[in-house]
């Protein structure tokens, strides 16, 4: 999905503002993080549905709301998407049916966290590419969940390692299928993301570009040679 | 009617405190969330991990070329070692910072971090500005850190974009050669291991670090 | 400037209202307009200067204003930054400085209008290609102004029309300077833009490319062969 | 002292209409606008320049195959023929709707549009959605505005980047062998010179158009 999620290279926000230290500047982010993280372990979706959700948030008021607003904004559409609660119960506040799901309890927290969700799988196929191959991210623009973020898509990079396989994101997202794709860590050479000189000297990014480079992890359904 | 149509909103609260009340209300009484689970959410990574974890991880790095050697192969196992594992740490990866070459890490499309062993990332991480940047102009946001490095050191900048979580090795500082593993994972601030800051000076004053 | 005035191929903003139909909902629009046009009149700055004042508001107020909101921003930013108000004027309202300039009046007004700005102009060089021609759009970012949407950077596509060479926006809306740059009518197929079958069918816009085609002008800065 | 700081703001305005107000007052004032011209300069194109000129245009090109030729070759100097010229519309180019070809404009950096033969562009032009998808999901966009094309008809969707307008020329409608060119132009809506909409038929209720 090409939203304003995918920040990568956007310009127009200015300095980096360092000021804010807490983890929750008020109670709500608090519960914000509690409710999502519990909300989570009923089993009903998987993080990478959690981050479609997000991403599905108005694109103007995703970057006018702070970090824990999307959260919410995520754990909604999902408790009413998946049928947890009804559009009418969030509304209202009030129960008005009961659930057959039951809370996850404090004494198993700390198990499930530790667990946490690991995403590599086993994969019949062998990876099709090797560490030093030259390959190019795709061109290609779904509506749908993807982790290829579009300042990568077109563009040649080397592959610099070989994560095993994992869960494919993409696919995961929409039908909460596990299907295994190779991973690789992909190095990027500056000029390639962002231009050379360039037509226009002022105010260029490319003048940085000496002794620059940024890896990715991609998906093996990203890429081709 | 109007108080029945907005029952809850005569205490003073702002409308995001109020939906979130509303909803916690709501998952509370459905029995979908448990308060005392929930509390013990927050408490795990408002109090209990945090970057001293990772700290201790670089520090014995350090001192130990054998971990060194099996944080950089194998950075989930010997993060585990140190009792450091779990959620949004599942496939950790170490990269490690030397007199070639600088790393930062950020992620572009939502906030991955690794939680194991820096905590919650602090609110910059998460805010545009530095998604946007880090990629595109990483001198830049590092001068802005306060990192002026060699213009022959290279950056490699790490876009976190599966579950593969990276942690920054800082480069040791000088002049530590006699403190202990535990004072030098005093010198290992959470900005170094995220690859905006060096590591701490010894003889920087304690109060000056985050 | 990647910033969300680059809207080309972004997704998450639904259907398209078309419920709203008058010029000037309310009567502040008309007024921007007309202030826009009658201080554009004073010759303090161009059209290019005016879209880059524009695209330099914050990316998410830029999402959730609307249009007149983006013209009055780019107006006050210009009336200050080219001295022709100060900010303090700005801020209360009170004029504090006499000002060298004249208001154009109204006989004068249909002229300018009818004369309009036209950007054609003579050039040394002869046009680098040809009707027919393959070309490519470089991958170029500059923090500036450009008129080269993301989506068409690294794509490849035909010379479908010369238009002669036209004052460079890149150059004009930096430093006023009217530089000549060939201007052209570059055809690219659908699928060279957006990806065909993809890596993920769901929701893709590739599903579309069959007979499809996107027309954009571009400076011949912009491509190479 | 509060209303010393906010001089202005009893009157009942919105903070955008306040700060409008404000600006209108200063650039009076300062003798930077004349509050005549602004009239003329509202009026012109709130009342005066409209689709109606474009339909003029279309309507001759239907009925005059040589004028068709010149608007096709060089709009600019065809449609000043007509009367019809200037801001933003120094540079006209006419695409041509044909059996094979369906046309559409959009302005996906700006709003970019051809004043003097449309006037103003209406909201949804110039709105996020119809700028972002009418490159990427046309026929999608077209099926919104009820425009269901034969796929084998080519989509050509015009980008509006430069200083270039565009008119498109839609097709003439079945049926029309005996109206007047005035009639012809009653049948030209303005969505059909953008491209998101066909020529009306000669049976359609009048008042349904726009």
């Amino acid at each position: 999905m090409n939203s304003t999620h995918d920040l990568g290279g956007m310009h127009g926000f200015g300095p980096i503002d360092r000021g804010q230290e807490a983890h929750f500047p008020t109670q709500w982010e608090q519960k914000v993080f509690g409710l999502t993280l519990a909300c989570g372990m009923l089993g009903q979706w998987n993080l990478d549905e959690s981050r479609f959700a997000r991403e599905q948030m108005d694109p103007g008021d995703y970057l006018n709301s702070s970090y824990y607003e999307h959260w919410l904004h995520g754990l909604e559409k999902l408790l009413v998407d998946k049928g947890v609660v009804t559009a009418t119960e969030l509304e209202s506040g009030q129960a008005e049916e009961t659930s057959a799901l039951n809370a996850v309890t404090a004494d198993r927290v700390p198990d499930i966290l530790g667990r946490g969700a690991p995403t590599r799988m086993d994969c019949d196929s062998a990876p099709g590419f090797a560490v030093g191959d030259e390959v190019r991210v795709k061109n290609f623009n779904p509506q749908s969940h993807t982790r290829a973020p579009r300042y990568i898509r077109g563009r040649k990079g080397i592959i610099a390692a070989y994560y095993g396989a994992h869960i494919f994101p993409d696919q995961h997202s929409v039908s909460g299928r596990k299907i295994p794709a190779h991973l690789y860590s992909m190095r990027f050479e500056f000029d390639e993301l962002w231009g050379g000189s360039g037509v226009c000297e002022q105010g260029s990014d490319a003048g940085e570009g000496d002794k620059l480079a940024v890896y990715v992890d991609v998906f093996e359904p990203y890429i081709e040679q | 009617m109007t108080q029945e149509k907005l029952p809850h909103h005569s205490h003073g609260l702002s409308e995001i405190e109020q939906r979130v009340k509303n909803l916690e209300n709501l998952l509370v009484e459905k029995g979908l969330v448990n308060p005392q689970a929930m509390d013990e959410l927050v408490d795990t990574y408002e109090h209990r991990v945090g970057p001293q974890n990772g700290a201790r991880v670089v520090a014995r790095a350090w001192v130990d070329p054998e971990y060194r050697q099996r944080l950089l192969s194998s950075a989930t196992d010997a993060i585990m070692e140190m009792g450091y594992k779990g959620r949004q740490g599942e496939h950790m990866q170490a990269v490690e910072n030397t007199d070639e070459v600088h790393n930062m890490v950020v992620c572009t499309l939502c906030s991955c971090y690794p939680w194991p062993v820096l905590g919650l990332p602090p609110t910059w991480y998460k805010a545009s500005s530095y998604r946007a940047r880090a990629v595109s102009e990483p001198r830049a946001v590092l001068a802005e850190f306060g990192v002026e490095l060699d213009p022959q050191k290279e950056v490699r900048v790490w876009d976190s974009t599966s579950e593969i979580r990276y942690l920054v090795l800082p480069q040791r500082p000088e002049n530590t050669e006699n403190l202990s593993e535990e004072q030098l994972a005093d010198l290992v601030n959470r900005d170094s291991m995220i690859g905006v800051a060096l590591a701490d000076s010894p003889e920087i004053n304690q109060k000056e670090r985050k």
